[in-house]
């Protein structure tokens, strides 16, 4: 397996040059953004000694590159710096929230509605894709291209209203609030995520259903294949035992993407749904120019990438004997 | 024994009359094979050649009422063992493939599927047609590996088909096909990818087992020598007709055609050699590697005589193209140097003047990737004029003209993208572009190796012309001794990155060989049908077997 | 892409040398043997280039005219009613097309260029050019590219220009890894060899060598790329930074009355309102993607 | 294994609808017939006098909310703190000011000294009673060098806060205000429990009718009923539940869909179209709300006072009040006084739409043909952009042209707002005329957003509000209160075109008072103790 290790440790390497890159852009475009924490937790109510009392207790009035260089540190201890929100105004202790307490809760809510979609889609979208190859150029075939294609050319709040309007104000199926607390219990968690699940499976399913079919068609006129084909071997075998485990690299390729989109690019169902997860919590506080939970989200969707793609990468590996067992 | 009086023909196995198949390109449908008819007895070996084009292919996969994507039967019988292929179901035809009819296709290394085990794919057929349990299957395998003589047949199936080498590809391939035991075996060009000295080992187990087991076959190839040692009859096509029939010795002693004539004469142009003690580029002891270290050259120092050509032989591998990239300056040298005209070319080439580029021109293997297929022949030849000559407009095309006449195509050609023009065609408007530059040397890489070999006759007689009219100096780098004959006055034999000998052709061709110039000349098929048969005698009296 | 041995293809016994035609001809079977679904997507769009191109003639009313009857129902007057502040909608839709396909239009082309120029480059230059072009790509892809365009905008302010430059940046890096990547077969090439045998500069070698070369994989891309662009301006205008108003374009139009889908049991025309230009944009995308695959489908050089 | 209470519970806010329930219970395993018993206990104990479980959807809440009062600045730490704590003082439903935490208070002659007697007995939801030193640490907690609240300028003239017993504080203001007593039910003011000389406001311990089950900032904010409140009559649901649905499609969604049980901040635009839903009534209240486009008369142009009166004449405020809230508001007259406030001036005359006017002044100010910049976002109120767009239409028939500039929304307050010359604001107004006029109007307020400090007009403003402040005769405020709004009508950098009303969607299960107060949202934010299930 050495190659496999050798791929994950250079990948690794490269990952965390990522995240540092990552971090210090984040960190620097805050920095551009007008306004700070002070003027914007205060909006309109901001007096400029309210303001400079805010910069002084949050120490925004040193300069960037030590600020970002004490968060550097403390990341490296394992500590993620507390929120903005909530130190301790006028004398009192600091009583400011940790960033974990404040991500944690909305990370597992994001990664249950990413799994969620995640678990019907790309099964459904693999066995989409391999059935249109199958029998491509047929009715099924085009049927299926034509309904994936608009189904990722609406917006995706469009869709989401749409499916608003017809699961909860007509059907009443599911609620069009997906507002769970950690209480709720799975099923009822189930329920409630229903709609903004099946709006994002709608926006991913597309992509890898194609990209299945593409990279099995793609094989297909490859010589292998019409040797199996001289071979009496059928259409069905062909596809599942010769071209399949050759896709397996671009397929793979593809749902680590769209599942990073799923964890990382979900803000707008959020909106819509109204759902506690990361995303609003990092445009909230980009808006309120809570840095450090800023940079942690970024963090957070960062690592979502490089681990994916990682995956990714080993998959391709795996399936692929020239890499596997080099000469 | 020899392939003459092979085991007493049985009754017909394959019988093929009027067959007509369409082709589709270019959004219409070609006729492809025009009412072929074609009987196979069991037991027999048929040659099938012609050119590339002929229709071998798509009458040796008709046979297994296999038509390729983008061709359709039309028309005519095939009647396979009683069974009316052409009225049989996908279903029953399928029952035949791999079970009764076997194909061992062109390029082994492309047919097997990269993520399986070589054995599961040997014995896939058999055991999906539920001929033998798949253990079964696999032990006889085996021994099946071990009949074509394949390194330690008993694990060799455990590897991926990248691990092991195209000659052993080829063989485990013909493995495949026989494990079924089929009636029929279709080899379509099963060692064409392959060098001489690898062809004969897998020629010699292709045949011994082919008997062993007394299978029909039917073999497509483009080469006589080749066909001469496997086929009891020949069958030559031509733009999807037969031209004629007949069985081997016949066909080789006095074919009637004038067509076939042509096709055996092909090898028969001869350059006499000229000596010469000019020097035009000189290379020294040169080492290069790729990357890691790993040497391809090994001190090699080959002198080039002005206006003469000197033919590099040797083996893929043997690092006969890597000594061209550095002589061209892609790939620089780790150590020695390049003389050219008496002074030091400069390693790297982007240290190279306008001048020293102009004055190396390079014609390559393949015309379809040596030409850009966006590019008109006006932009590929009208590209050096300009670039070296500065020629613009007038004077361009005038020069453009004057070179096609030169490479014998008219100005009808002048707006023709590289999809419009034939092989030859393609490799001619190359040699322009070469000459344009007005070089004082070109090396050409394997040139005619991707052509039949009617056009191949053709373009080495218009290099030769061009070298006596201009004065060119070639380097000729090639596997195909044939070529070296035809072309060259001074053959460097290399193997493993290092140079063997090199001299002028009479010595070499003649003896006392070094023993790998022995063994390669040897590999050189003869027309003689008994010449395989010759050979391993030889080679097993003398224990050099393989 | 399967490799090799093609060269042995059945289509090339049938004729090794392929009829000359004019690009005209060439269009005109490529049309014939369109399917329905690419023939209906090529319709759709020339009709939106009508619209973009000829709004100001083909609109009733101005973009940004405010009549006083605001949420009119729909009538002869105005054929599908007026928006909150009482502009024809029918006239916003149209003038719409012009600015949001315009805007998507550019944005594509800019990311195209500053992708497609460094991707070649560094698919020629296998060194530490491409190295690095390839790592800042990565970063640029880890980062949520939704929100980051979201603070840019926020950082430079979201007028059409902004909003054209940032998606086309945070774009482009998809566009750069289709293009090394489909570069990378080409560069290989015996003919580019050639041309750096014969002393051709970068830019001659990445303008007529190679770029002729990946065309059409890059037009598919670009007709995808254009889709997303689309929808990425239409999920901004959602999130609040879009064009400026009163400019039309579609994204905020849907997101201005998308409240109204959810009466659609009280009042249908009213409900309808939203469902139009996210219609149109949806309409747009589906076309392209039709256009899109069977070019894809014609250049991959598969056959059914 | 799932909890049949969570069932029950879903199935009382109406999350569960009827065939959702038993598909859940019977999937339990629990027998049909006794998931139905079930089901109607359940919708039964949903529907008494006293109890139950309310759940409300604001459009306001960010993920970066504290419970800090200093920091509440929208609507959600707003309806948050009015739930679970009390302030000294408290504005009615009427709008009458009553005391609260206090018992009684009263002012000096000069109303220059306030002393509050406190209730007795009343506890902190942990259990401490409440005591003026509490008091003392809630409101120094908003005064001082380093404090951060946003409270602070309206303690600017509190000299000095003193404990005159147990239950008894005196304030010292540097200046006489009648009002002041009204300032202590502002929000920011709320009374927790006391922590070395600040407040704990950390523990979100306060003495309110509720207790915080659980606080989620910019999700939702739970609360269960406090068994010893000290209030009668107050505080009917078992359990409170205030959820952020800032998407106004999402709120409308999930209050048509019966999700919740009251919304504010309902779309002026779909109002017609919401009350055709069966299960809801709209709740509107005209309060102090207004929406304002401050010009600085320290700016060019609009230091020209004819310039202004163009501005002003050019404004169609009806066409305002029609299409950016749908009639859901009143026109504006140019000054902040709001009809819900006790001195506004009805006898001044309206100004209205009049391009001739217009032009006229624009000529006498020589400035035809000048474009004036709008700073716009819809940060300042929904339909800011829109309201921008309308001005501009009809200023342009008056030969003004406008150029309306889209600011981005964050950072708008403070890089845009009281900087741009002009640019659009609002002020969720003050119960009291002094107290709107010292926040945006006074020369010395930060908040001054029209820069209008000078010239004799302004000074003449100053002083009559300085005055007013410490009249007790309310006639003679009266006077001098309608004479301010004259003066700022008038020479005043404001143009104030329209005051909105506060639009709630509510549950036809939700019982309340017929009149509801009109100062905050929400029935001054204290719906959750005002409001029952009917």
């Amino acid at each position: 397996m050495h190659p496999v290790i050798a791929t994950v440790l250079q990948r690794l390497a490269l990952g965390i040059l990522t995240l540092f890159v990552v971090s210090l852009i984040i960190f620097s475009s805050i920095e551009f953004l007008p306004g700070d924490f002070g003027e914007a937790i205060l909006g309109q109510a901001a007096l400029p000694e309210t303001v400079a009392a805010f910069r002084k207790e949050l120490g925004l009035d040193l300069p960037m590159y030590q600020r970002y260089l004490d968060w550097v540190g403390n990341v490296m201890t394992g500590d993620l710096g507390n929120s903005f929100s909530g130190r301790g105004s006028s004398g009192g202790a600091d009583r400011s929230r940790p960033v974990i307490d404040l991500i944690a809760p909305r990370l597992a809510n994001t990664l249950f509605l990413a799994s969620m979609a995640a678990i019907i889609s790309v099964p459904l979208a693999l066995f989409l894709g391999i059935t249109a190859a199958l029998y491509r150029g047929s009715i099924y075939d085009r049927l299926v291209n034509a309904l994936t294609l608009t189904t990722i050319s609406f917006p995706e709040f469009f869709v989401a209203y749409i499916l608003i309007l017809i699961f909860s104000s007509f059907l009443k199926f599911f609620p069009s609030l997906a507002n769970i607390d950690p209480t709720t219990d799975f099923w009822v968690r189930v329920h409630l995520t229903a709609l903004p699940a099946i709006t994002l499976m709608l926006v991913i399913i597309a992509h890898m259903m194609r990209m299945t079919r593409a990279a099995i068609i793609n094989l297909m006129a490859s010589p292998y294949i019409e040797m199996a084909d001289l071979k009496g071997v059928s259409k069905s075998q062909i596809i599942i035992h010769h071209a399949l485990p050759n896709a397996w690299a671009p397929i793979v390729n593809v749902i680590a993407f769209n599942l990073a989109y799923l964890v990382v690019g979900v803000v707008v169902v959020e909106v819509v749904f109204v759902y506690p997860g990361v995303g609003q919590l990092m445009v909230d506080a980009v808006t309120t120019r809570d840095v450090p939970v800023v940079q942690a989200c970024a963090m957070i969707f960062a690592l979502t990438y490089i681990l994916l793609n990682l995956f990714a990468d080993i998959i391709s590996i795996i399936t692929n004997p020239r890499l596997l067992h080099p000469r | 024994m020899n392939t003459k009086n092979r085991g007493e023909k049985g009754d017909i196995l394959l019988e093929m009359k009027d067959i007509v198949i369409d082709g589709y390109s270019d959004d219409r449908w070609h006729e492809i094979i025009k009412g072929v008819d074609l009987t196979l007895r069991r037991g027999e070996v048929m040659g099938l050649i012609g050119e590339s084009g002929a229709g071998k292919s798509t009458l040796g996969l008709a046979s297994m009422g296999f038509a390729r994507p983008g061709c359709r039967i039309t028309s005519g019988s095939i009647m396979f063992d009683g069974i009316d292929l052409m009225k049989a179901s996908e279903a029953e035809k399928r029952k035949l493939r791999g079970s009764r009819i076997a194909y061992v296709a062109q390029s082994a290394a492309a047919s097997f599927n990269p993520s399986h085990k070589l054995i599961e794919q040997a014995v896939e057929a058999t055991v999906r047609h539920g001929i033998t349990p798949e253990q079964e299957a696999k032990s006889d395998a085996k021994k099946l590996f071990a009949d074509l003589q394949l390194p330690n047949p008993d694990n060799i199936g455990d590897r991926y088909p990248h691990q092991v080498s195209g000659g052993q590809l080829q063989r485990v391939m013909t493995a495949m096909a026989m494990s079924s035991r089929p009636d029929l075996i279709i080899f379509d060009e099963p060692t064409t990818a392959l060098d001489v000295t690898t062809q004969v080992e897998v020629l010699a187990s292709m045949r011994q087992i082919v008997e062993q087991y007394h299978t029909a076959a039917i073999y497509i190839t483009h080469d006589l020598a080749v066909v001469a040692q496997m086929a009891d009859v020949i069958k030559v096509l031509r733009y999807g007709e037969t031209v004629e029939n007949a069985d081997t010795r016949t066909m080789l002693s006095n074919p009637e055609k004038e067509y076939t004539q042509s096709l055996w004469s092909v090898r028969s142009i001869e350059k006499d050699e000229e000596e010469s003690k000019d020097i035009i580029l000189k290379i020294e002891n040169v080492d290069a590697g790729y990357g890691g270290g790993i040497k391809v050259l090994d001190k090699v120092s080959i002198d080039v005589p002005r206006g003469h050509t000197v033919a590099v032989v040797g083996e893929s591998g043997s690092g006969k193209s890597t000594a061209a990239r550095v002589i061209t300056g892609l790939l620089p040298p780790s150590k020695g140097r390049v003389l050219f005209n008496g002074q030091p070319l400069p390693l790297a080439l982007k240290d190279r003047g306008i001048e020293q580029l102009k004055k190396i021109q390079m014609i390559y293997q393949s015309a379809d990737t040596a030409m850009n297929p966006r590019h008109t022949v006006r932009d590929v030849i009208g590209r050096p004029l300009e670039f070296y000559l500065g020629l613009k407009g007038k004077a361009l095309d005038k020069r453009l003209l004057e070179l096609l006449e030169l490479i014998e195509l008219d100005e009808t050609f002048v707006d023709r993208l590289p999809a419009e023009m034939s092989g030859g065609q393609k490799q001619r408007v190359c040699i322009a572009r070469a000459l344009a530059a007005e070089p004082e040397l070109i090396i050409c890489d394997e040139v005619t190796s991707a052509l039949d070999q009617i056009v191949q006759k053709g373009i080495l007689s218009l290099l030769l012309r061009l070298q006596k009219e201009l004065g060119i100096t070639y380097i000729f780098i090639t596997h195909d001794i044939a070529t070296v004959k035809a072309i060259s006055d001074q053959i460097v034999v290399m193997f493993q990155g290092g140079v063997v000998e090199q001299g002028m052709k009479s010595e070499i061709l003649s003896p006392p060989f070094p023993d790998y110039t022995k063994l390669l000349l040897s590999s050189v098929p003869e027309m003689d049908p008994d010449w395989l048969t010759g050979l391993l005698k030889e080679r097993s009296e003398e224990q050099t077997s393989v | 892409m399967s490799a090799g041995e093609e060269s042995y293809s059945a289509a090339g016994e049938v004729s090794l040398i392929k009829a000359r035609r004019t690009f005209a001809e060439n269009l005109w079977r490529g049309l014939k043997s369109a399917p329905p679904t690419a023939l209906f997507g090529m319709a759709v769009i020339s009709t939106y280039m009508l619209f973009a191109i000829f709004a100001p003639l083909l609109a009733p009313y101005g973009e940004a005219e405010i009549f006083p009857m605001s949420y009119a129902p729909w009538s002869d007057e105005f054929m599908f009613g007026t928006d909150q502040l009482g502009r024809d909608v029918l006239s916003r839709l149209i003038y719409g097309a012009r600015n949001t396909i315009g805007i998507a239009v550019a944005t594509t082309f800019l990311a195209f260029l500053i992708g497609g120029c460094l991707g070649i480059a560094a698919a020629i230059s296998q060194n530490w050019l491409d190295h690095l072009l390839s790592r800042s790509v990565d970063v640029l892809m880890a980062i949520p590219s939704l929100i980051f365009a979201l603070m840019l905008l926020s950082m430079f302010g979201s007028s059409a220009t902004n909003l054209i430059i940032i998606i086309a940046i945070l774009d482009s890096t998809r566009v750069f890894r289709i293009t090394r990547a489909v570069s990378l077969n080409v560069v290989v090439m015996d003919y580019v060899e050639a041309a750096k045998l014969r002393g051709e500069g970068l830019g001659w070698i990445m303008r007529k060598e190679i770029l002729p070369n990946i065309m059409p994989p890059l037009v598919a891309e670009f007709g995808l790329r254009f889709c997303f662009v689309f929808l990425t301006i239409a999920a901004l205008s959602f999130l609040g930074v879009g064009i400026q108003p009163p400019t039309a374009d579609w994204g905020s139009m849907v997101r201005e009355t998308a409240g109204l889908i959810q009466f659609a049991e009280y009042d249908i025309t009213a409900a309808l309102t939203p469902m139009l230009p996210a219609a149109a944009i949806a309409l747009l995308t589906v076309a392209v993607n039709f256009v899109v695959d069977w070019f894809l489908h014609k250049t991959s050089g598969l056959k059914d | 294994m799932v909890d049949i209470k969570d069932l029950e519970k879903a199935a009382i806010d109406g999350k569960l609808d009827r065939r959702e329930f038993m598909k859940r219970a019977t999937a339990l395993g629990l027998a049909a017939p006794f998931a139905t018993s079930l089901l109607t206990q359940a919708v039964h104990a949903a529907t008494p006098k006293k109890g139950g479980r309310f759940v409300q959807g604001t459009g306001h809440g960010s993920t970066t909310d504290t419970l800090d009062p200093g920091t509440h600045e929208n609507g959600f730490s707003q309806n948050v703190v009015y739930t679970y704590a009390n302030h000294l003082t408290e504005v009615d439903n009427t709008g009458q000011l009553v005391p609260e935490l206090a018992e009684s208070y009263e002012a000096s002659a000069d109303a220059k000294t306030w002393t509050f007697k406190l209730r007795q007995g009343v506890e902190f939801h942990n259990g401490k009673t409440m005591t003026a030193d509490d008091v003392i640490g809630s409101i120094n907690h908003h005064r001082g060098e380093d404090s951060k609240s946003a409270g602070k300028s309206l303690l600017s003239a509190v000299e000095s806060i003193t404990k005159k017993g147990k239950y008894e504080v005196e304030f010292k203001l540097s200046a006489g205000n009648a009002d002041f007593p009204f300032v202590m039910s502002d929000y920011h003011f709320a009374i927790l429990p006391e922590f070395e000389g600040n407040m704990d406001w950390q523990a979100g311990f306060g003495t309110g009718g509720y207790v915080i089950d659980r606080y989620e900032p910019g999700v939702r904010a739970t609360f269960k009923r406090n068994p010893n409140y000290f209030k009668s009559g107050r505080a009917h649901f078992d359990e409170v539940e205030t959820i952020a649905l800032l998407d106004t499609t999402a709120r409308q969604n999930a209050m048509m869909n019966d999700e919740v049980h009251a919304i504010n901040r309902v779309d002026p635009k779909t109002v017609h179209l919401l009350s055709r839903v069966g299960s809801l009534k709209i709740l509107e209240t005209t309060g102090t709300l207004h929406y304002t486009f401050p010009m600085r008369v320290d700016q060019k142009p609009f230091d020209n006072y004819d310039l202004r009166m163009a501005v002003k004449y050019s404004v169609d405020r009806e066409q305002l009040v029609q299409k950016i809230l749908l009639g859901h508001g009143a026109i504006g007259n140019d000054h902040p006084i709001s009809t819900a406030n006790p001195y506004h001036n009805g006898e001044m005359a309206q100004r209205s739409y009049d391009p001739d006017k217009a032009r006229h002044h624009l000529k006498k100010a020589g400035m035809e043909g000048v474009t004036l910049d709008l700073g716009t976002s819809d940060a300042a109120f929904s339909g800011a952009v829109d309201a921008a767009l309308l001005i501009k239409d009809s200023a342009a028939k008056a030969g003004l042209d406008i150029n309306v500039v889209r600011e981005p929304k964050d950072g708008y307050w403070s890089n845009v707002w009281n900087k741009k010359a002009w640019c659009a604001c609002y002020w969720g107004g003050r119960p009291t005329e002094d107290w709107m006029f010292t926040a945006a109007y006074v020369a010395d307020s930060k908040w001054n957003d029209t820069a209008w400090t000078s010239g004799p007009k302004a000074d003449k403003f100053n002083k009559l509000v300085v005055d007013a402040r410490s009249e007790l005769d309310t006639n003679k405020r009266r006077q001098m209160y309608y004479e301010c709004q004259e003066i700022v009508n008038d020479d005043g950098g404001a143009l104030i075109p329209m005051f909105a009303n506060y639009i709630h969607a509510v549950s036809k299960k939700i019982g309340h008072d017929e009149k509801v107060a009109a100062n905050w949202e929400f029935d001054g934010n204290k719906n959750a103790e005002r409001w029952w299930f009917a």
